[in-house]
């Protein structure tokens, strides 16, 4: 085997791109779906159209934006809708194909945490809150998440539902009348987990080459269970790497350097 | 018709201690300089409207402005915690605050209801979710006709709103150009309104579909060059992410954050 | 994806006998070509829902096309009558015509539920009117916040929307300027839809906020040069209100309007 | 007296016209009321705001157009909008001040019937049909009515209530939990009418110069009541009856005579 030259971040980065199919429709939020999203984009996935909660539609960034409406954004949209707009026709609309969202903490059935640790009225630590993303969960065709593992944000019971996943499992969300699938995987920086059939309790389906189940266990605040089929998820190729690193390297710069 | 007329003018003639407030702008075209003069007048006990409250509520709520916010996301976009936010909440410095949460789509909604003269809004939402249980003005109604329930919320229907946009003509037609976010419908949803514009021109140039809010849909107009810096004014300057970032730290302590409010913001 | 094609190709792979079908545009950009197709190609009992019926609901139904008509104005813009929608309805000729009649509030309100997802629409409007004593789509929901009543009627979802626009690039991303009607929102509350457009570019020229419909929303894209004359396509030629008031006369008779349905759709 | 040297579509016309002020956001119809608002905006109400239900806001047309969404008011608008827009956030939103409607009935309370004539199930003679009507009535500050006056036009009764005037009089509106004045005035190319106070009847404030009451009276299918101060309505000034025409002949002109 070569030696390890990636960050596990890149892994997930990476991994999380390679999942996006090119003609998709996805909803993308701020920070590691953004750049997932973009990678796919300028790499295998030329005509993936990327939507921002901000209202730009179809919009090729050149570099990361730092918020959800930067200019480059808005200036390499197809074109800029109002968030009104956005939320009924193209959201609630059932336009979406694929919605990304991050957080805090998740648990064992994938339900979200972005709101508070602790007690909502006296919080421990007060996190941004919903946003777009109650909605995304349920209105989008199906949900990716995008999270770094670790027993703090693995969690058995999430302190607040922020987006619904699968509840407590089983047909949960079909009880509530929702009709989308919901999160279908968990992409991390150690491996990728999907519901299980029936019991929708999350299970890691492929580890991130390099990593080892005992790791992947110890930062799982869960007992977590390993499918029976289990893959290896590739180390990023040098192409991969390359075209992320550039990505981010070009954001960074133009983000901090320039002299606006 | 719109008043024109100055930052200063149109703030103090509208905005009054115990009002319902909302700054709006989508990450873009965020209206900072009548934020700022909205400190400087020492505006008290105001509840505060906004999707994505950003810097300037961190900035309002840390000067003691605020007493409640009405919001959907409080972060540093793309960077962190509103650290000002989050000391109110926490630690009730430099007061207590009341919060009223609600998702994205709610508060569009909401908005939207309220630009149309609509006592609610409903739309499909909040399953399964926390939040739901938490906030009161979250209802149902049933369809009569597929017997869905559908999420009821109260429409918005801010006593002031304040929005920054483009530019304006001499009447106070306003044009907005980019992100557009809900200032559109916050304008139109509030009793009283102020425009910041970039300039006041000749000709607005537009085009056939541009969005414009006539003069007469609208109180004030101020022109403020720059007056959404470090947001952003699609066609006049970019967002100046360096500052956002930094605001992280000059935000996290007390003293810090005074003396930046006190050289930026109440000494000019 | 939308797939670029022809205008027989997109009717004949869309509309089926017995479909609701939508075929908008508020005065401007009116589908004519697309509505002579679907008479060429003979479809039968289609439920056609327009705002403003205009003359090609008049030419399509005194083709016997359509067995019900829902609708909030059905005349001749600033001429009259549409003569072969009243001799449907007060003769049933050619055949009988069933009609669903609301006011334009009720289907504006109803297309926009469609497109946003909703079972129904909600609005404050037929208040003290006969119309609300006859269509029993008019129901009513109590606002759980201000207990005041308001309308509710269902929204519009047609199997097929067709829309005329002034452009779409290679892709099949359509570009509409001018009056824009209920166009968008009738597309996007529609299971199937088809856009004919005056030309298809390699450039939109769109600005950052035209109000465009992107391909992977839309079914079919067919270029169709003059396809909404007599009506307009602004940036492209006016409307022709010799042709709308010509009309009154040609459409009088059933002979006259035959025969010029011969000349001018059917050996075209 | 100088003799009669226009039409009573003209004395209407006109009548309609001077009773806009400058400022006001009206919401016009095609005909009638669209020749009155612009024919005031050409003279003495420059900044009036007409809206036609198109969407075009604030627009300022040179000729009179056939159709309510001519190129005409959409090139000289301040914007083009939606229609779901123009419905929500103009109308309902309670931006207009003024409506203007026409129709084929009024009744003695300003009831408008612009439906049919007979049975609805079974017409004499089906018109067109509502339109924005129902709402223009019940959303605008106040409604002004132009309808040429006869016994077929002006009848006890409407057959069908399109669009609600004062009901069955009194505070019919308020009982209903209409906020809005409904129609103030009914200009016709004989008089003028306006609601009585506390029944909210029709009667005649202004006879327009040249005609008797009992002409008006002839041509009204109830017993109509005149005030007890009435006006005389000034017969058209020559500049008046100048712009009027010349608008009008523009329009021909243009309708008719282009080449397209």
């Amino acid at each position: 085997m070569t030696k390890i030259n990636h960050t596990p971040d890149e892994m997930m980065t990476i991994a999380a791109a390679r999942e996006l199919k090119d003609g998709q429709i996805c909803f993308v939020g701020i920070g590691l779906p953004s750049a997932a999203a973009n990678l796919a984009r300028l790499s295998h996935a030329p005509e993936i159209v990327l939507i921002y909660e901000s209202g730009t539609l179809d919009t090729k960034p050149d570099i990361l934006p730092l918020s959800i409406g930067d200019p480059e954004l808005s200036e390499s949209a197809l074109t800029n809708e109002s968030v009104p707009e956005m939320f009924r026709f193209w959201l609630q609309g059932g336009h979406i194909n694929l919605g990304f969202l991050g957080g805090a903490q998740i648990d064992r059935f994938a339900n979200i945490n972005s709101t508070v640790i602790g007690n909502y009225s006296e919080p421990k630590v007060r996190l941004p809150g919903a946003g777009g993303a109650p909605e995304i969960a349920t209105h989008c065709g199906e949900i990716f998440v995008i999270i770094r593992q670790s027993k703090r944000s693995f969690v058995e019971k999430v302190d607040f539902i922020t987006s619904f996943g699968h509840g407590e499992g089983k047909n949960h969300r079909k009880r509530l009348g929702i009709d989308t699938k919901g999160p279908t995987k968990i992409i991390t920086d150690l491996c990728i987990m999907e519901p299980e059939p029936d019991s929708f309790e999350l299970i890691v389906t492929s580890i991130h080459s390099g990593v080892s189940r005992e790791e992947i266990s110890q930062s799982t605040g869960w007992e977590i269970r390993f499918a029976n089929n289990i893959n290896t998820t590739k180390a990023p190729s040098n192409i991969e790497l390359g075209a992320l690193r550039a990505l981010q390297n070009r954001s960074l710069e133009a983000t901090f350097l320039s002299k606006n | 018709m719109a008043k024109i007329t100055d930052l200063k003018e149109a703030i103090s003639e509208s905005v009054i201690d115990g009002q319902t407030i909302a700054l709006e702008g989508f990450t873009h075209l965020i209206p900072f300089a009548a934020g700022h003069e909205i400190i400087r007048q020492g505006k008290l006990d105001l509840t505060l409207i906004r999707m994505t409250p950003d810097i300037i509520y961190d900035q309002m709520i840390g000067m003691g402005c605020a007493k409640k916010l009405i919001f959907g996301w409080a972060g540093n976009p793309g960077v962190g915690s509103l650290h000002r936010f989050r000391d109110a909440l926490e630690n009730g410095w430099p007061k207590p605050l009341e919060i009223e949460e609600h998702s994205h789509a709610a508060m569009a909604n909401a908005f939207d209801a309220g630009a149309s003269g609509l006592p609610l809004a409903i739309f499909q939402g909040y399953k399964g979710v926390d939040l739901e249980k938490l906030n009161d003005k979250i209802k149902y109604i049933t369809c009569p006709f597929s017997e869905q329930k559908l999420v009821a919320i109260p429409s918005i229907r801010p006593d002031v709103t304040i929005i920054h946009a483009q530019k304006s003509d001499q009447k106070g037609n306003v044009l907005i150009e980019g992100i557009t976010g809900v200032q559109k419908e916050a304008v139109l949803a509030a009793t009283c309104s102020i425009v910041t514009v970039e300039e006041i021109v000749e000709d607005l140039e537009a085009t056939a579909n541009s969005i414009i809010i006539p003069s007469w849909a609208l109180n004030f107009v101020a022109e403020v060059p720059h007056g959404a810096y470090p947001s952003y004014a699609y066609g006049y300057y970019g967002r100046d992410n360096k500052f956002y970032t930094n605001w992280d730290k000059i935000s996290r302590d007390r003293e810090k954050f005074k003396s930046w409010v006190d050289i930026n913001i109440l000494k000019k």
